[in-house]
């Protein structure tokens, strides 16, 4: 096993989870989306940390760390969808048009 | 602190006291403000005796430095007089004191801001005219824009926002392009003092590509034609009084930086050039007469005419000889003080009669004799009369470009012609034509109205029979110039 | 004595200042007062420099008045023959009209602007006069035509006026260019504009001679446009709208005269260049029949003068262009005087009779009869009926043509004779003899003129009959001499009185008096004959060959149409151009904005764009494709 | 890690940090435990202490060598301190804005988070590791997404916040994707390991990784620093979120955002060998950071012309400054780390003093309109000419200190060989292009009437905020050495060749 299946694969997560952030109507579903692009970067991180040019740990703890903010930002976005959804009873991201131009 | 720090900030004085005197008390302002603007007069008469008297005025004060050694760049408060600058700051503070009793007279509403705004711009006028540092200058030169934006746009016509926008929009460009001139310069050379500049080696595409910027930077300013139409809409919608400063001094900024900087900076290239040049103050020249000749609107005639003028001025620069030299710049002073008394007058008819439509002004002599003679002998003047400032300019400038483009210079004395023929009809279908003006009781020139017009027409006629007046400053300035150019 | 020079100026100056300070009505007797006083002052220091001239010789000072880099331009005065004789003259006739006018413009309103304005005049003709060089020169000249401009539109509220100023006042002024350039060139050429420094630089050879030509021309445009010469004359005509004085002293005796007076004093100038002469010669002796045909025609008594003024400047023109300096000169100041006595004789008919108009005047001889010997005298002189002055003047300017062996200008310069004698009568005869014309009641009304409009006009017309004798062949070539002496460029051609031609123009003379005798006193021939058989030829003589129009048309025309088209590309393509920039960045605004739609999945997509095409360029940039 | 070895650091470096960290936890707990009747402004005053104290520590710091904490992770240098400094004036002035109107019992929460929101971009400022860095940058981005979204009531707060978390979490993924290829390429997250490291890899086939770990890292953080294209969330969140916010967003968020692009990009590929030969990496970046850079400059002065919203106005205008900011990084000159922090400090006072005169106005009328302005010269003279001072600034007239900073530029840009010329052109056309709503202002404010007859009360604290501002730019701009001495003192060990510390 290469490293270059590994980066295939996360590359691959990464443009689906950014298609799926820029089409999806549910803002519940965008906010997985870019879940899906941070995991990307964990798998990339993971594999570089065992085949890479310079296997170490490092890439492992990055990833615990990015492990810990993404839930944290998943966790900030959905307290945020629960105060728009009290005033504009919407989880549809076209709903959010307030603001333009 | 020096005498000239003194000269560029005294209206300082006037913008100080001015903010202390409550806004109820109109007359006690306005009082203040025409003694303040006598300050930079006197300041500039004891410069200008210094200067004569052969003091070292000059002044050098580290300011700003960018970076760290070794590659720092030094900003320098350094301020200084040549010949020539010298002779515009006096223009700039007469100028100031004439336009301030004009003001007293025709500005009605907001009275302490306008005096507040114009004496701000005098500062700025009088630091351009004496920086001797580039990025001193620039700053000087932008401290202009804000004042005359508000001025324009508050005080002015019916187009008025659109016009300030103009002014804001063209000059912005112009000093835009300027500021990269001299940051270039800064970076190339890594001073922006005059003489630093002057004496540094550019390469020759380098100089040539900076001095055509110069060119463009300044001819906004002067203005050159095609860059001239905000020009025209400032003199048609800003408040005379303001013209009489902005057509008597600021427009003078471009000739000055042109002859200062242009051929100062860069002597072999502007000869390159100096042909392109000759073409444009021609076409300046003839166009802005042509269109003279068919104006119907009195501002918009002058405004035109100012072009005309600036031609000759641009001429005379590119002659690149010490007569031509010597009489763009004396045209630059003489246009000065012609304008300004121009505008001082259309100030006073318009107020008057409410028009400047030169068909409804028509037996504006039977009505109001004194203007109109008064006119009659400004646009005599103009027309370039012996005895009158005009003459003198017109004449040295001729000789130098006959001596270095005749051909040009040939076709340029049409300009002569034309001039004389859309001043005498406008100011003769003005002052003697059908009569119109049914108003009677209309009052002619009184009372304060005599101390700008018999300030600005007594110098008109000293400086034309009595040229030595000026050659004997604005030599040394001519001398200095041509001494870069070689010849 | 003739140190006194450049005071002589100054009087007439003050005049200016009194009279424009104290305009007001209630000084106006000062006001005339003072003018001719001072006159009187220039008029003695004028007489007192000729004397002076006569015993010491020349004089010359200058003081510095311009400096650039080492170039000194002065100014100063000179004292020589020629302008001492043109110092008596134009003070004498300005003096004189000062005079007159104390009559003929009694109760004018603005008496004080009159006064001052002729004071101005008078100062800026003196000085130019005194002018010992280029510059200053050109700088008077300009200021006589203020003058005259201001004189001319003295009745500004007549169109007519107003319109003949302007006119004036731009017709020289496109001579005035022609001496400018040609003042330039000639300072780049020697490298000093004063007279002596020019004539040295002539006559040492260190201009090359098609500059000398070019040179030359050049200045004669100046003359020509002020000495109203063909083709930029016709200002002159109607410069009569001003009032009659005036005509007398500006456009009779001493403006009109500087163009010839300019081509006199530079005459070592025209001389090293045959082409100029040439050319002086040709546009005078054009000119001179050109006008003289002119005039026949006219029914204004002013205009008559008018044109034949032009025409008699033609004939000075062509003495100078063959060579006759003497010749010129001596026309010159015999044409001042009769020109001026008949200018004054004609005023005081106007006066009279409240019109100008040929048409309605005759008879007057019975009413006015001093006016009428007075005016007599002068058509006689300007006739050349022998023993006048015009006489001598005129058969000299033909002797120096018939030299110079150009002997078609030489017969032009006959038929004008000829013709001057004829128009000149019929002027004479329609306003003075002819009976029937002027109804009774007007008649009534007619007076003669004051004492003070009579007196300067005996003055004139005793020298009209006398300036002729200061250079004759009967009595010596005093005038000749004189001018000689004073002046080392000049060479003085042997005067020579060739009998036959004496005989032929006191032939033609008589012929032209003669005819007009038949056609207008006797009316034997018809007078409309000619105008009848060729009513298109009457038409275009009558409008002065449509010159006018012609001009209107072309110059006017094509100015008006280059400043129109200038404004229209001005509100057009220089607006126009401004008008995209602004469009332009309205449409990017909308656009951009357009973009911002308020989705966040477009950001999201802007993102996802700008990287993917961030990453095609970089991998491009790396040559990974 | 043992004890020992934690207590063997010096953690003196960290004392700012642990003031904010401090102070932070002290707000959250008195918040949760203080009765309701407690008036929650009184918060700010020990917000404000906390920003002081950190701000005295920081200055102490300033004489100190270089040192790193933390296994290599955590550096204080005098580039962290000098833009630290910065970071605090900003917030400090954010928090003057932001204490002078009360109306919702919750404000407690808008203390802390701007603490913690500060607290994240000062360690993003010291971070000498990838790590570090996320984590400071992404304590940032979600104190920034809550303090977005922090007036719960208000439907455009709440959608300016969604909007900012959607599209953050985005640039996020794609910051991180750049450094996991960095950490790929090298094996390291240490910055000076790397930057050891990636000269080796030039023109090998790994180079295409690189450029693209490259491209990727700075597309995340322009979305910080709202470079076009990547600026399009920047409107509409600074609509949304309160004024206070705004200024926090645009003026401490930003400066972060330039910190971490200068220390990730000088670090790593300030000397790196270029593409081609004879230049460096950044050199053959420079071009499409030159065209990023001018189409900000551009599109930002351009779509503020037709706003009226004043908010969204000042949020064009700071993606336009975000292109200004920007000229230096494609420069690269000497001057570049001078011409960034002067124009972040003038920037500061410029753009708090501006949102602060429109917060007054809005709490006045109620209107974020462009008319809020009209006749303000005759309601509030005071007003007026502080406004048109900090406007004047922004627009870049001289005597302001928005001039010199942007003199500062320019003289920066033009002094490397070749000269980015056009972009300099560009920039400047652009500033001229800017005076058009900038003077649009001005315009209202001198030569309209005034539909609103009130005279204005200005609270003491706002008062106070506005004058510092006003004062600073009018020093500024006349006497730039005042800061630019201080600099040149402190911190004049910093140049590019110097920056480049964990190289040699």
């Amino acid at each position: 096993m290469t490293v270059h299946a590994f980066l295939l694969l996360a590359a691959a997560l990464f443009a689906l989870g950014l298609f799926g952030a820029l089409t999806k109507r549910n803002t519940v579903i965008v906010l997985i989306c870019i879940e899906l692009m941070l995991n990307a970067v964990n798998l990339n991180l993971v594999a570089f940390s065992k085949f890479g040019v310079n296997p170490a740990i490092t890439g492992q703890i990055f990833s615990l760390f990015s492990i810990t903010v993404a839930a944290a930002e998943a966790a900030v976005g959905l307290a945020i969808l629960i105060a728009l959804y009290r005033n504009k009873a919407t989880v549809q991201v076209e709903d959010m048009n307030e603001m333009k131009g | 602190m020096g005498w000239l720090t003194l000269l560029v900030f005294s209206p300082i004085v006037g913008i100080v006291l001015l903010l202390l005197v409550p806004s109820t008390q109109a007359k006690l302002q306005k009082r203040i403000a025409v003694i303040c603007s006598i300050l930079p007069l006197i300041m500039s008469i004891i410069v200008y005796q210094q200067f004569h008297s052969g003091a070292d005025l000059s002044i050098r004060v580290p300011w700003i430095s960018f970076g760290q050694y070794p590659f720092s760049f030094f900003v320098e408060y350094e301020l200084g007089v040549s010949g020539f600058s010298l002779v515009l700051l006096l223009l700039t503070a007469v100028l100031m004191i004439v336009s301030m009793v004009t003001a007293t007279m025709q500005i009605k509403k907001g009275w302490k801001q306008y005096a507040l705004l114009t004496l701000l711009l005098e500062i700025g006028i009088l630091g351009v005219f004496a920086s001797q540092n580039l990025i001193l200058f620039f700053i000087f030169f932008e401290l202009t824009l804000v004042p005359m934006f508000l001025l324009i746009g508050k005080w002015g016509g019916m187009e008025k926002e659109r016009a300030a926008y103009s002014y804001l929009l063209y000059n912005g460009i112009g000093s835009a392009i300027l500021l990269i001139v001299i940051i270039v310069l800064f970076a190339n050379v890594g001073s922006t003092n005059y003489e630093a500049i002057a004496n540094a080696s550019l390469s020759t595409e380098l100089s040539m590509g900076l001095l055509i910027s110069l060119l463009i930077a300044f001819g906004v300013k002067l203005p050159i034609v095609p860059l001239h139409t905000w020009m025209v809409r400032v003199h048609v919608q800003a408040p005379p009084a303001l013209v009489m400063i902005h057509a008597g001094v600021l427009l003078k900024i471009g000739a000055y930086g042109l002859m200062q900087f242009g051929i100062g900076f860069f002597p072999a290239s502007f000869q390159d050039i100096a042909p392109v040049v000759a073409i444009l103050g021609l076409v300046n020249l003839l166009y802005g007469a042509c269109i003279a000749f068919v104006q119907k609107e009195l501002r918009s005639l002058f405004a035109y005419s100012s072009i005309s003028h600036m031609g000759i001025v641009l001429l005379g620069i590119a002659a690149m000889n010490e007569a031509g030299l010597q009489g763009a710049m004396f045209q630059t002073i003489s246009h000065g003080l012609i304008a300004a008394l121009v505008f001082f007058l259309i100030g006073v008819v318009k107020e008057k009669t409410e028009t400047t439509y030169i068909t409804r002004l028509g037996g504006l002599s039977r009505t109001m004799p004194l203007t109109a003679g008064v006119l009659l002998a400004v646009g005599l003047a103009s027309l370039g009369l012996p005895g009158m400032s005009g003459f003198v300019s017109e004449f040295m400038t001729f000789l130098g470009i006959f001596e270095s483009m005749p051909v040009i210079a040939a076709i340029g004395t049409i300009g002569i012609i034309l001039t004389a023929a859309y001043i005498l009809r406008a100011v003769m279908d003005i002052t003697f034509g059908k009569e119109v003006l049914a108003q009677q009781g209309i009052a002619d020139l009184q009372g304060k109205e005599w101390i700008p017009v018999s300030i600005m027409l007594g110098l008109i006629l000293l400086i034309g029979v009595f040229p030595t007046s000026l050659t004997h400053s604005i030599q040394t300035s001519v001398e200095a110039i041509v001494l870069r150019i070689g010849g | 004595m003739t140190q006194i020079a450049w005071i002589i100026p100054f009087f007439p100056l003050m005049t200016f200042l009194l009279c424009f300070i104290f305009q007001k009505r209630e000084w106006h007797h000062l006001c005339s007062r003072v003018g001719i006083m001072t006159t009187g002052l220039a008029l003695i220091g004028s007489i007192t420099v000729l004397i002076g001239q006569m015993i010491f010789g020349n004089s010359e000072a200058v003081i510095s008045w311009l400096s650039i880099g080492d170039t000194v331009f002065s100014i100063g005065y000179i004292v020589n023959p020629l302008n001492a004789l043109m110092l008596v003259i134009v003070s004498l006739v300005s003096f004189l009209v000062h005079i007159y006018s104390k009559g003929y413009m009694a109760g004018e309103e603005r008496l004080g602007t009159f006064y001052a304005y002729l004071g101005f005049f008078t100062f800026a003709m003196l000085a130019l006069v005194l002018s010992p060089n280029l510059l200053q020169l050109y700088m008077f000249w300009e200021l006589v035509g203020l003058g005259s401009f201001l004189l001319i539109g003295f009745y500004f509220h007549k169109a007519e006026a107003r319109a003949a100023a302007k006119k004036a006042f731009l017709m020289t002024r496109v001579g005035d260019v022609g001496l400018l350039i040609g003042m330039i060139l000639v300072f780049w050429q020697v490298g000093s504009l004063e007279f002596s420094a020019i004539f040295q630089a002539v006559s040492g050879g260190d201009m090359d001679s098609g500059m000398v030509t070019l040179v030359a021309l050049l200045i004669f445009i100046g003359a020509v446009g002020k000495s109203g010469q063909f083709p930029l004359h016709s200002w002159l005509p109607d410069a009569m709208e001003g009032p009659t004085p005036v005509s007398a002293l500006i456009h009779a005796a001493t403006m009109v005269a500087a163009g010839v007076y300019l081509v006199a004093t530079l005459f070592p100038l025209f001389e090293a260049s045959d082409t100029a002469m040439l050319v002086v010669a040709i546009t005078g002796a054009f000119t001179a029949i050109f006008a003289a045909c002119i005039a026949i025609v006219q029914t204004d008594i002013k205009r008559v003068l008018a044109y034949s003024t032009v025409s008699q400047l033609g004939y000075m023109m062509l003495a100078l262009g063959s060579a006759g300096y003497v010749a010129g000169v001596f026309h010159l100041t015999t044409h001042a005087f009769f020109k001026a006595l008949l200018f004054l004789a004609a005023g005081s008919v106007i006066h009279a009779a409240h019109t100008q108009l040929i048409g309605e005047m005759g008879g007057l001889w019975k009413r006015m009869k001093g006016t009428g010997w007075l005016f007599l005298i002068g058509t006689l002189a300007i006739a050349g009926m022998p023993l006048f002055s015009g006489f001598f003047s005129k058969e000299e300017v033909l002797l120096a043509v018939w030299k110079e062996e150009h002997y078609v200008l030489f017969t032009l310069g006959l038929i004008t004779a000829f013709l001057t004698a004829f128009y000149m009568f019929r002027l004479f005869f329609l306003v003075f003899m002819s009976k029937k014309i002027i109804p009774y009641k007007r008649r009534k009304k007619i007076f003669e003129s004051p004492r003070v409009m009579i007196l300067p006009m005996v003055v004139l017309a005793l020298l009209a009959v006398g300036a002729g004798y200061i250079h004759t062949g009967w009595f010596g070539p005093f005038l000749g001499e004189w001018l000689a002496s004073g002046n080392e460029y000049i060479t003085l051609h042997p005067h020579e009185g060739a009998g036959w031609l004496m005989a032929v123009t006191t032939l033609l003379t008589f012929l032209g008096i003669w005819m007009a005798y038949l056609m207008y006193q006797k009316e034997k021939l018809d007078r409309n004959y000619l105008s009848e058989a060729f009513p298109g030829v009457y038409e275009a003589v009558l409008n002065g060959f449509f010159v006018d129009v012609l001009y209107q048309r072309t110059v006017v025309f094509a100015t008006k149409c280059l400043g129109i088209v200038g404004t229209w590309v001005e509100r057009y393509v220089i607006q126009g151009i401004l008008h995209f920039i602004e469009d332009i960045t309205i449409l990017v605004t909308k656009l951009a904005s357009k973009l911002q739609n308020g989705q966040v999945q477009t950001y999201g997509a802007m993102v996802g764009v700008g990287l993917v095409v961030l990453l095609l360029i970089g991998l491009m940039q790396g040559r990974f494709f | 890690m043992d004890m020992e070895t934690l207590l063997a650091y010096d953690w003196g470096i960290m004392a700012p940090e642990f003031t904010i960290v401090i102070i932070a936890t002290l707000l959250s707990l008195l918040d949760l435990f203080l009765p309701h009747s407690f008036h929650r402004k009184w918060l700010s005053v020990f917000a404000g202490v906390g920003i002081l104290v950190a701000f005295v520590f920081t200055l102490s710091q300033l004489g100190q060598e270089a040192d790193m904490i933390l296994y290599d992770t955590y550096r204080l240098d005098l580039f962290a301190t000098s833009f630290k400094l910065l970071l605090l004036i900003g917030a400090g002035l954010v928090l003057g804005l932001s204490a002078s109107y009360h109306r919702k019992r919750e404000q407690g929460e808008f203390y802390y988070l701007l603490l913690t929101a500060l607290l994240g971009a000062m360690m993003m400022a010291s971070s000498a590791d990838l790590i570090t860095l996320f984590v400071g940058l992404e304590l940032l981005s979600i104190s920034s997404y809550i303090l977005a979204g922090i007036d719960k009531q208000s439907l455009k707060s709440n959608e300016s916040a969604m909007k900012y978390v959607i599209n953050g979490g985005m640039a996020t993924a794609i910051t991180l994707f750049g450094f996991s290829y960095l950490y790929g390429l090298t094996g390291s997250t240490q910055l000076t390991t790397i930057s050891e490291i990636l000269p080796s890899l030039i023109r090998t086939p790994a180079q295409g990784l690189l450029i693209m770990a490259f491209i990727m890292t700075f597309v995340g953080l322009a979305f910080k620093i709202s470079t076009v294209p990547f600026h399009m969330w920047t409107p509409d969140v600074y609509e949304g979120a309160p004024i206070p916010v705004t200024a926090f967003l645009s003026v401490v968020s930003k400066a972060a955002g330039f910190i971490i692009l200068l220390r990730v990009f000088l670090t790593l590929f300030g000397t790196l060998e270029g593409l081609r030969l004879n230049e460096t990496f950044m050199q053959s970046m420079a071009l499409w950071i030159g065209v990023l850079a001018a189409l900000t400059m551009i599109l930002g002065n351009i779509l503020a012309l037709r706003q009226h919203n004043m908010k969204r106005l000042f949020a064009y205008s700071s993606v336009a400054h975000a292109g200004y900011l920007l000229v230096p990084v494609v420069a690269l000159s000497t001057l570049t780390l001078e011409n960034i922090w002067f124009y972040l400090l003038v920037y500061m006072f410029m753009t708090v003093g501006g949102l602060a005169i429109i917060y007054v106005l809005y709490e006045k009328h109620g209107t974020l309109d462009l008319e809020m302005f009209s006749g303000l010269y005759k309601r509030s003279p005071a007003l007026a000419i502080l406004m048109t001072i900090f406007i004047l600034s922004l627009a870049g007239i001289p005597g302001t200190a928005g001039f010199i900073g942007k003199l500062n530029i320019i003289l920066g840009a033009l002094s490397t060989d070749p000269a980015p010329i056009v972009l300099v052109s560009i920039m400047i056309a652009a500033t001229v292009l800017s005076y058009v709503f900038y003077f649009g202002i001005l315009v209202q404010i001198y030569f309209r009437s005034n539909p609103f007859q009130v005279t204005i009360k200005v609270p003491i604290v706002m008062k106070t905020t506005l004058w510092i501002c006003a004062i600073a730019i009018i020093g500024l701009g006349i006497l730039p050495n005042l800061a630019l001495d201080f600099y040149h003192h402190y911190v004049d060990l910093i140049n590019v060749t110097e920056m480049l510390w964990m190289r040699g």
